[in-house]
């Protein structure tokens, strides 16, 4: 049994009691208006998602031994996988966040509203930050 | 029987709704009868074909050449390769007519609403050989600039073009385009996945030199397809691929080939797709297309126009000889968006570049929403697809 | 469940007997659950692939892609492209690597017991590039001449080889042809075709650059295949056939394409077929493949003895590594009414050249009557088919 | 209804009764023995049947108005479809032989008993023959 951090296991509990998935993407949308914004003038090949089908872009600053998360999208829904991000990161120390397991996106339901390749892409997305905290921690 | 009884998919629940297929430009579904064809193959007759004596080969080889004899009656064709779909067929005319044909300096035409099927084989045989291409515009009304067109025809060896336009539906002016391409002496080579599955072609009447099509376009199975050759094309061909069955001698020192249509089938074929097809083709008989088409199309204009109330841009215009085929797209929704809300629906509809991506950038965009219709949708389906896309836009813009 | 029971084709009576399907080297047979899990995928799931968001294309997509995972995972390899088959695969390798890493003066070392497919694809390639093929010579003892293999090496830049022959059913000395061709730089294609239905295979210890092989000899459908490949192999190849899904961006001045292995699938790839071949891969792990392939060679050897006993000259060696094939010829009866003697008892066996022209070259002959067995044959039917056999002998000799 | 040459409408009738595809089998193996044989020496391209897979030759002379037919082949159930044509054509008027409808084959029951491709290669044999006896007739 993994413990997640609360809003994270807020969100997995919330989420998990829809079924309709169209109740799901109008949450997901929702949480779109939880993400910093990374401005479009500050995307570049470097913040690029690699494997969305639109543009999605992440930005990780850790400062002060906190995760800052900045992102943006074309696509609301992916705004939306960018804001279930944020409410998971957002504030906390990476040793936390790293502790986060990638298939948490599994045990929500979240890969079961996506298709294969969104489910992909939002993989790219997790392991993209991951790798940027803990590039930043370590470094 | 209902049509729609006839496809089991049809009875599937997406996301707790009906499935609304209307991805139909990407591939089609198929009718019961195409599905028991191939198990009926498979449980009965499965053999690999050609050369051999025993009861199940014969019936193999007879199951996968009726499929060619289908496609030779039903299209008045001579010469019918099969091939595993469009892309493959382009690809085998880029090899083995245009590396025997084509040298440096000769041009090939293409247009700006080409699949990146018929673009792509053209852009590696030009930088293989030093073949000049030249791409005919789209004008504003989604229709080819003839003009140009016209103008690019000096010095042609093969002119290439979309039946119909798997973006716009737009069915371009064939008939023209092969009497002006043959008056300088060009060969046409006509790409008509979207073609076939709506209109009835009469290949030697319409005089083009090659055409290429799917199965999976029009009923039929995945992983085989046609190419239909006029015979003065077919004799300057040599061949694609080496194997099995396109020889007719092989010894140490070189080989012959066979003289025949299975010179460009090398290796064991697609035998129970032949069997699929065939009887696809067999229940596609039992309609008659053009009143279909002239339904289908009606219901797409319908749409279109539907949408355009709703505030999209609809890149089409759909005349009676278009496909059933709209591209739209929403001021502010995103498309990706658009197509996950109508999947938590019931709706498959497709969002991207849809292959065609000069086309788009013709157009200034990067993709679009696009609704595609086939025999078994109805007009019922098409008034959920606006309500729903109504719901959307109200919610959601 | 009995293993037979499984096969819905081996319940079917010819001419009036029991079916006794002796013709596995063309093809094998498929069962219930591959038939089923086609059927399933056409009922369901049925979609275009890649890069649209509603649920079927998600499903086949997926199922799709698990095909690829699979074989991946059987054959420990890192680069697995969905071909239509050993012929595609193996002309794949031509073009795409071959037309991009051999020149004039290039040695290219082939065998004469090669397939077609594993020949015409490389005289093509010859007479168009300048490269010198040579090819080993088979030994009276039906093994390769390994002596003139060591000395052919000078100057190769690729080695072609038949995992196992169809026509002799031995199998080659595979580890040290890769070992030999490795320490001289040159890369190694195995023609696996009858090689994966029987043996367990490890491609990355192996050693080899390119394995290809056809789903249909190993109880998947027609129409699809794999070619395995080295990553250092993999980074040398440019695209082949060009099309959707291969590329990454199109403009009319020209394209970028895909890093992984659909840069080499152009166009809608074989979905149902992958879902069968999946289906195939899932019922074969259920089977101790070392084991059915001990038994099956047993077999063979004793139908060659028996076979010998009655009068015929047999082409092969049957030892424990070979493949259940067995070629014969009777010095007076003709092969093709001995085939049409046993069809009409039910038995299926091939007659002819077997697409190995150069090997009967070799052997003196222009072709044999071929029985080759697999995972459902039982030892009854190869004694039928001996019983049979003496019979046809008594009879009409 | 058409009306065939004796020999040969007693032929179709006996062929009918059959059922057995190993005793059709048997008795085109018997019919082999009614073919006159067209020397090997004497096969060249002209006289080669196409589509058969293995060799397969016939020759036809019209002297004094009457039909003799020559074959010769690899395989004995090829021979015995020559020995079917001998029994139908030998000794004819070229009018008569000119008057055998291509589908008696069929009628039959050769056919079946053959697989497609070497009812394709009986037919090419049929028609060749066929053009070479109007040949002659017209020449
Ligand atoms: C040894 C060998 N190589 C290649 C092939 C060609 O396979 P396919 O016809 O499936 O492409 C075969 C089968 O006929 C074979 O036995
Ligand atoms: C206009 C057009 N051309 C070519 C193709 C390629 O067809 P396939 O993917 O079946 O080879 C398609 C379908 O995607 C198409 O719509």
């Amino acid at each position: 049994m993994t413990f997640y951090p609360a809003t994270l296991q807020e969100l997995i509990d919330e989420f998990q009691e829809m079924d309709d998935k169209r109740e799901r993407l109008e949450y997901l949308f929702e949480l779109a208006d939880e993400v910093n914004e990374f401005p479009t003038s500050q995307w570049s090949d470097l913040s690029r998602v690699r494997g969305c089908q639109s543009e999605a872009h992440v930005h990780v600053d850790v400062a002060e031994g906190l995760i800052h998360f900045q992102a943006g999208a074309d696509a609301k829904l992916v705004q939306g996988l960018m804001g279930v991000l944020t409410l998971a990161l957002e504030g906390l120390a990476p040793a936390q966040a790293l502790a986060i397991p990638p298939d948490f996106a599994q045990e929500m339901g979240l890969t079961n509203t996506l298709t294969p390749s969104r489910s992909n892409g939002f993989r790219n997305m997790f392991d993209k930050v991951m790798s940027e905290i803990r590039g930043q921690t370590e470094g | 029987m209902n049509i729609r009884d006839q496809f089991p998919i049809l009875q599937r629940k997406v996301n707790g709704y009906p499935l609304v297929y209307l991805d139909n430009a990407a591939t089609t579904q198929k009718p019961q009868v195409v599905l028991d064809a191939m198990s009926t193959y498979y449980a009965h007759s499965n053999a690999n074909v050609h050369r051999a004596v025993h009861t199940l080969a014969g019936e193999a080889t007879e199951g996968y050449e009726s499929c060619r004899t289908k496609l030779k009656e039903r299209y008045n064709a001579e010469r019918v390769v099969i091939t595993s779909g469009t892309t493959e067929g382009i690809n085998l005319v880029a090899h083995s007519w245009g590396r025997a044909n084509l040298k440096k300096g000769d041009a090939v035409v293409l247009t700006e609403m080409e699949h990146h099927s018929d673009i792509v084989p053209w852009q590696m045989l030009a930088e293989e050989r030093g073949v000049e291409l030249r791409y005919v515009p789209v004008l504003p009304d989604f229709t080819l600039d003839m003009d140009i067109f016209a103008a690019s025809l000096e010095g042609a060896k093969l002119v290439c073009v979309v039946h119909t336009s798997n973006v716009l539906g737009v069915r371009n002016p064939l008939e023209s385009i092969v009497e002006q391409s043959h008056a300088v002496g060009a060969r046409v080579l006509i790409d008509a996945a979207q073609g076939v599955p709506h209109a009835s072609i009469d290949f030697t009447t319409f005089g083009a030199d090659f055409m290429a099509f799917s199965a999976h376009k029009m009923c039929g199975p995945t992983g085989i397809g046609a190419l239909l050759i006029a015979p003065s094309a077919f004799d300057e061909m040599v061949p694609f691929m080496g194997g099995g069955d396109m020889i007719e001698t092989v010894t140490v020192d070189g080989s012959t080939y066979q003289t025949n249509e299975h010179k460009f089938e090398a290796g064991t074929p697609r035998i129970a797709e032949a069997v699929g097809w065939s009887a696809a083709l067999d229940w596609m008989d039992s309609f008659d297309l053009d009143a279909e088409h002239a339904r289908l199309v009606d219901i797409a204009a319908w749409v279109a126009q539907q949408l355009r109330d709703l505030g999209m841009t609809v890149y089409g215009r759909h005349g009676p000889d278009d496909a059933a085929v709209v591209s739209f797209l929403h001021p502010t929704i995103n498309s990706e968006d658009m197509a996950h809300l109508l999947d938590a629906r019931g709706f498959a509809v497709r969002t991207g570049h849809h292959c065609a991506q000069p086309l788009l950038q013709r157009l200034g965009i990067s993709g679009t929403v696009r609704a595609s219709f086939y025999l078994y949708n109805t007009r019922e389906e098409a008034e959920a697809f606006v309500a729903e896309m109504k719901e959307i836009v109200e919610k959601f813009a």
